[in-house]
């Protein structure tokens, strides 16, 4: 196979695992928060279950007309969305789904995704700042302020596990939670890192993870009751629909972190290697949704917090905590 | 090499639109009378040098790049810009008079002159192996650690430095605040 | 005043001078249409940053002129204006004015009508107090209680249609009594005919669910920890504020000023009843959130109390066919589920008021506002919106 | 007094009680006159007396700021029915309502202000609650409140012009349609309707 086929078969599954997988987290959003609020939600497009929602949704914001408001910088106004759902698309390259089901396993992966994700921050702060509305202007500097102090925590999170593995590679990290913790007779039982150590550091990534993604109790960028919508107010058409596959897709990007770094990825204690070969996919997306799921649950259940309520979490608890997890990680592996 | 093999390879259109998107950023950010075009404008240059970076197999600064310049730093300054003043359109103030502009250009283009013959005089006739694969982090760690711990650990205590200073610069004295 | 304050650019050599760098504020205008306020409510906030410097309340733009309207109209069509004044409240605004009435004119409702009105001024007050228990929470991002609200909140409307014909605005009440239920004939007949069938075991099967719904909400919000961390301490109203601005209700009592008109005076037979005034005394947000769903609780108390005393006989007392107010002034007022109504009537002896006075409990709330916002952060501002718990049309009137 | 004497008075069934009541808060605000009728305590004082005397109920315990309004008080109207019987003193009566939160005392107190010179001295000294009801009242009535510095329009357009509750201000809408004033229950289709016999009678 030539590398440009190989490379459009690439493109290809990534985009269609992020808009896929994301219509999906939709949908389990609006059903799942249905129930909990004790609606029906979706019952009618598509069919019995109203599965085509997010599509009709989704078809229907594309109909819109793109509005560019009055006065705003219509050029980076209309490049912000790239720019957000950039960063989401990347991370999508370096997950993997099985130990040979992977776009690209890069040997700093985990670095990689990472630092690709950091770049929505940008184009929040480019729309709040174009869409020449005041609301959208607040909206886009909490956004930033809460991004730049949750990166922290979720970096110094992962630092602890990348040194807890001994990789950066995302692949790497989910073998070595593939190496046995200790044997039962002849079992061999490997965990994965949230049950050897890491507790604590899938809290603060769980935590920095919503606040990353601007999720209730931490969706103050656009709380609608203060901020109408915050640093999306503007914006209509496609290009609404592109913040929300972001959101929707960073959610889902966020979760299978979480399931590489700390839930043992497509891993499961007891199957042998070549179930996970087969198995591997639907394991890491149960997983997947499985956190999504908890994601919805959040959302659907608690108020927010304030903006300064939440910059004391992350400076005054998140960080020192995750410093903490990497001292005590640094010293068992120097130790044992 | 002739300029026809040249053009024949890939890579050097990749090289060339990265170049291109570096140049082109750098221009925008002197040129434009927004801020914030400005500070985007300087996005791109680093994004184009991150892939310049990817180009020669070093994935490791070029991540850094993205993550600490773009993610980071630049945020910071848009973030900094906004929360201060942002002005939609454009400043007529922002830009220099000529003879600033005249000054800034020679010495510009006589610190790239500098560096491109100090380049060219140290490293023409040496002939790089060519890397086989990107570069592992690994040994970027190791050599870190060893040959250069030194160097590291006195860049970390300058940022340790900076930080304070950071702190003590923007702390507001609670007497002061009352004022 | 730089010149970013008056909209201009600000330019680089201006912040050269100046050595603290300035960071100027902005003006805010939040509403007339807002998702944070109740109706067309404007707000010209003064922020700096998050912080609101400065605030100022712009009403009116649900201003009807009731008290110009009443002016033109007979006592009995003024009840059909004035239950639209608090339009989460209907039943209650009416009941002072017609008590009002029939003190001036020497008229008592028969008891039975009395209770009635009890019955259904309370059925009012949970069901305004559960349309606050939906709006605070998601004024805070917490969206899952308003349904809950919303759903249980049917149950009380469903009893005051199935008895008034309406879910908000009943105009139930008449001079002497109140009117007979739709289909129910005569103000004379038998106590079976007057309410709709079943309903003293539909109300009982209410009582019980919306108990179930206070358990809900104790578990659902009152606990939450962002909740508190968001409401405690936050909007504080000091028992000082409450007698300058005149804040009544379930803001005062959450100041710990226990004020209920229905314990100290007797514009409906409340002593026949057993219950407490909920008082708190910390003064912010979430004082407020639990003095209200307390009174919840004790509301269910009254309407299960008086559906079962519910005592017979007929509905209206004898009423002249041409209605003629006896000069005089009086002033009666009830406690509204947002706290002091009253009307100040001046009778000339005519069909017609010469004067009506509306006191309404939202005006002398709101007023207060920019007080509260004093150095307060935007976030808060909804808050302490959300749990003032005032409604435009009882504001404007 | 006592509560249980105050509930009561309040109710009208004790008239004494309450007359007793007004009597001593009309010696302490130095009322020139006073009423207890129909449960409602209303204090006459000079125009001159109106803060201090606002401030002398305070002190007695009432306070409590319930609402200030104004009423007109004039011959002739133009919507609605004028007074009845002898004609009345042209002016605008204050009415200021102060009452107590331990118990239900409560006072309104009265002055009267010509409607040559429109104007009085502001509450807000003392009740900073008195801004918002003394705009209401600048506005509907044309009063002017001096030492209130804040006297915009609250309810209307900056550029609406008069004062709408003055008696003299017509009701635009009353006078297109003049239902439902002037009869009050229009026939229904194939029903005798005796309300509205009676009605048309007056």
């Amino acid at each position: 196979m030539s590398f440009a086929v190989l490379l459009t078969i690439k493109v290809l599954a990534v985009l269609g695992l992020m808009i896929g997988g994301a219509l999906v987290v939709i949908f389990a959003e609006l059903k799942i928060g249905a129930h909990m609020q004790n609606r029906m939600g979706p019952y009618f497009a598509g069919g019995r279950f109203g599965w085509a929602q997010p599509l009709a949704d989704g078809l229907k914001f594309m109909q819109k007309e793109d509005l560019v408001p009055d006065g705003a910088d219509e050029r980076v106004y209309k490049l912000a969305p790239y720019v957000v759902l950039m960063g989401t698309v990347g991370v999508f390259v370096v997950l993997p789904l099985s130990p040979r089901f992977v776009a690209r396993d890069l040997d700093l992966g985990a670095f990689y995704a990472l630092a690709i994700s950091s770049l929505t921050t940008l184009g929040v702060l480019m729309a709040g700042w174009s869409s020449n509305n005041k609301y959208s202007l607040i909206g886009g500097l909490r956004a930033a302020a809460q991004l730049i102090a949750y990166e922290l925590p979720l970096v110094l999170a992962v630092v602890a596990v990348a040194i807890q593995a001994g990789t950066l590679s995302i692949s790497g990290i989910i073998e070595a939670q593939a190496v046995p913790v200790f044997t039962i007779g002849e079992l061999n039982v490997a965990l994965p890192y949230i049950l050897t150590g890491q507790i604590i550091g899938f809290a603060i990534f769980f935590i920095a993870s919503i606040a990353e993604l601007s999720r209730i109790p931490f969706d103050m960028p656009i709380a609608e009751s203060e901020l109408t919508m915050g640093f999306v107010t503007e914006y209509s058409s496609i290009r609404f629909t592109m913040f929300f596959l972001a959101e929707y897709a960073g959610m889902l990007s966020m979760s299978a972190l979480a399931t590489a770094f700390y839930l043992g990825g497509y891993q499961l204690p007891g199957l042998s290697s070549t179930a996970i070969e087969v198995l591997g996919p639907v394991i890491f997306i149960s997983k997947v949704f499985l956190l999504s799921f908890v994601f919805i649950w959040l959302r659907w259940t608690l108020p927010r917090f304030r903006e300064d309520q939440l910059q004391s979490l992350a400076w005054r608890w998140l960080i020192p905590a995750a410093l903490l997890n990497i001292a005590i990680t640094a010293t068992f592996k120097v130790v044992f | 090499m002739s300029f026809g093999d040249w053009i024949g390879q890939l890579e050097n259109w990749v090289f060339a639109v990265l170049a291109f998107g570096t140049l082109a950023g750098a221009i925008l950010v002197v040129h434009s009378r927004n801020v914030i075009h400005a500070a985007l404008g300087l996005v791109l240059t680093l994004g184009s040098l991150a892939g310049l970076f990817l180009l020669l197999g070093a994935e490791f600064v070029a991540w850094t790049l993205v993550m600490v310049y773009i993610g980071a730093v630049i945020v910071l300054f848009l973030f900094g810009i906004m929360i201060t003043r942002a002005p939609l359109g454009y400043e007529i103030d922002l830009s220099h008079p000529t003879s600033v502009k005249v000054t800034a250009a020679i010495v510009a283009g006589s610190l790239f002159a500098l560096i491109g013959w100090a380049f060219l005089d140290a490293f023409e006739a040496v002939e790089f192996a060519a890397v086989d694969g990107p570069t592992r982090t690994a040994d970027i760690g190791i050599s870190m650690f060893t040959n250069y711990v030194i160097p590291f650990e006195v860049m970390s205590f300058l940022l340790l430095a900076a930080l304070i200073g950071g702190i003590v610069l923007a702390r507001q004295d609670p007497e002061e605040a009352d004022e | 005043m730089t010149a970013a304050d008056q909209g201009g650019t600000v330019h680089i050599s201006d912040a050269a001078v100046s050595v603290e760098l300035d960071t100027p504020g902005m003006t805010l205008n939040i509403g007339p249409q807002h998702p944070s306020t109740h109706g067309v409510l404007r707000l010209v906030a003064r922020v700096d940053g998050e912080r609101v410097s400065s605030l100022e309340p712009v009403i009116g733009y649900m201003h009807r002129g009731y008290e110009k309207l009443v002016e033109v109209r007979n006592y009995a069509q003024i009840i059909t204006l004035i239950n639209r004044i608090d339009w989460t409240a209907g039943y209650a605004n009416e009941v002072p004015f017609v008590v009002a009435v029939e003190r001036l004119t020497d008229i008592e409702a028969p008891e039975r009508a009395q209770y009635i009105r009890v019955i259904l001024t309370e059925m009012t007050r949970v069901s305004a107090h559960l349309l606050f228990l939906s709006s605070f929470p998601l004024e805070l991002g917490a969206s899952t209680p308003l349904m809950y609200a919303v759903r249980d909140r049917e149950y009380v409307l469903e009893l005051i249609e199935g008895v008034t014909g309406g879910r908000f605005h009943p105009n139930f009440n008449r001079v002497g009594g109140v009117k007979p239920v739709a289909g129910g004939g005569s103000t004379t007949k038998k106590q079976s005919q007057d309410l709709p069938a079943g309903f003293i075991a539909a109300t009982n099967a209410m009582v019980e669910r919306l108990r179930g719904t206070c358990i809900t909400f104790d578990d659902l919000v009152s606990g939450n920890e962002v909740f508190l961390a968001r409401t405690k301490g936050v909007g504080f109203i000091t028992a000082e504020q409450v007698h300058q601005y005149g804040i009544s209700g379930p803001n005062a009592r959450a100041s710990g000023v226990g004020f209920d008109v229905r314990k100290h005076e007797n514009y409906l037979p409340y002593d026949k009843f057993d219950f407490v005034i909920p008082t708190e005394t910390d003064g912010d947000c979430y004082a407020r959130y639990a003095v209200r769903l307390a009174e919840i609780r004790e509301s269910l108390n009254i309407i299960e109390q008086a559906v079962n005393d519910l005592p017979g006989g007929p509905l209206r007392s004898k009423v002249p066919r041409i209605l003629k107010v006896p000069a005089g002034e009086i002033y009666v007022r009830g406690e509204n589920p947002k706290g002091e109504m009253g009307y100040y009537i001046v009778s000339e002896g005519g069909r017609i008021p010469y004067r009506v006075k509306i006191r309404t409990a939202s005006y002398s709330n709101l007023a207060v506002l920019p007080e509260l916002m004093d150095g307060a952060l935007m976030p808060d501002l909804v808050a302490i919106l959300g749990s003032l718990d005032f409604v435009l049309g009882d504001v404007d009137r | 007094m006592t509560d249980s004497q105050s509930e009561a008075a309040v109710d009208g069934t004790d008239h004494n009680a309450l007359a007793d009541y007004a009597a001593s808060v009309a010696e302490a605000v130095g009322a020139s006159s006073w009423t207890a009728d129909h449960g409602t305590v209303r204090l006459m004082v000079a125009r001159s007396d109106w803060v201090s005397a606002v401030q002398a109920a305070a002190s007695t315990g009432l306070r409590f700021f319930s609402f200030l309004s104004a009423i007109d008080w004039a011959n002739e109207v133009e919507v609605g029915e004028g007074i009845a019987g002898d004609s009345v003193d042209e002016r605008y009566e204050m009415l200021c309502r102060l009452s107590s939160t331990a118990n239900a005392d409560a006072v309104h107190i009265i002055t009267s202000v010509s409607k040559d010179d429109a104007s009085i001295d502001t509450l807000t000294g003392i009740f900073a609650g008195a801004a918002w009801h003394e705009r209401e009242a600048a506005e509907m009535f044309g009063i002017d409140f001096v030492g209130n510095t804040n006297l915009k329009k609250l309810y209307l357009p900056d550029a609406f012009e008069g004062h709408p509750l003055r008696k003299n201000y017509p009701l635009l809408a009353r006078e297109i349609k003049p239902w439902p004033g002037t009869v009050d229950v229009e026939d229904k289709p194939s029903t005798t309707n005796v309300e509205a016999e009676a009605g048309a009678s007056e």
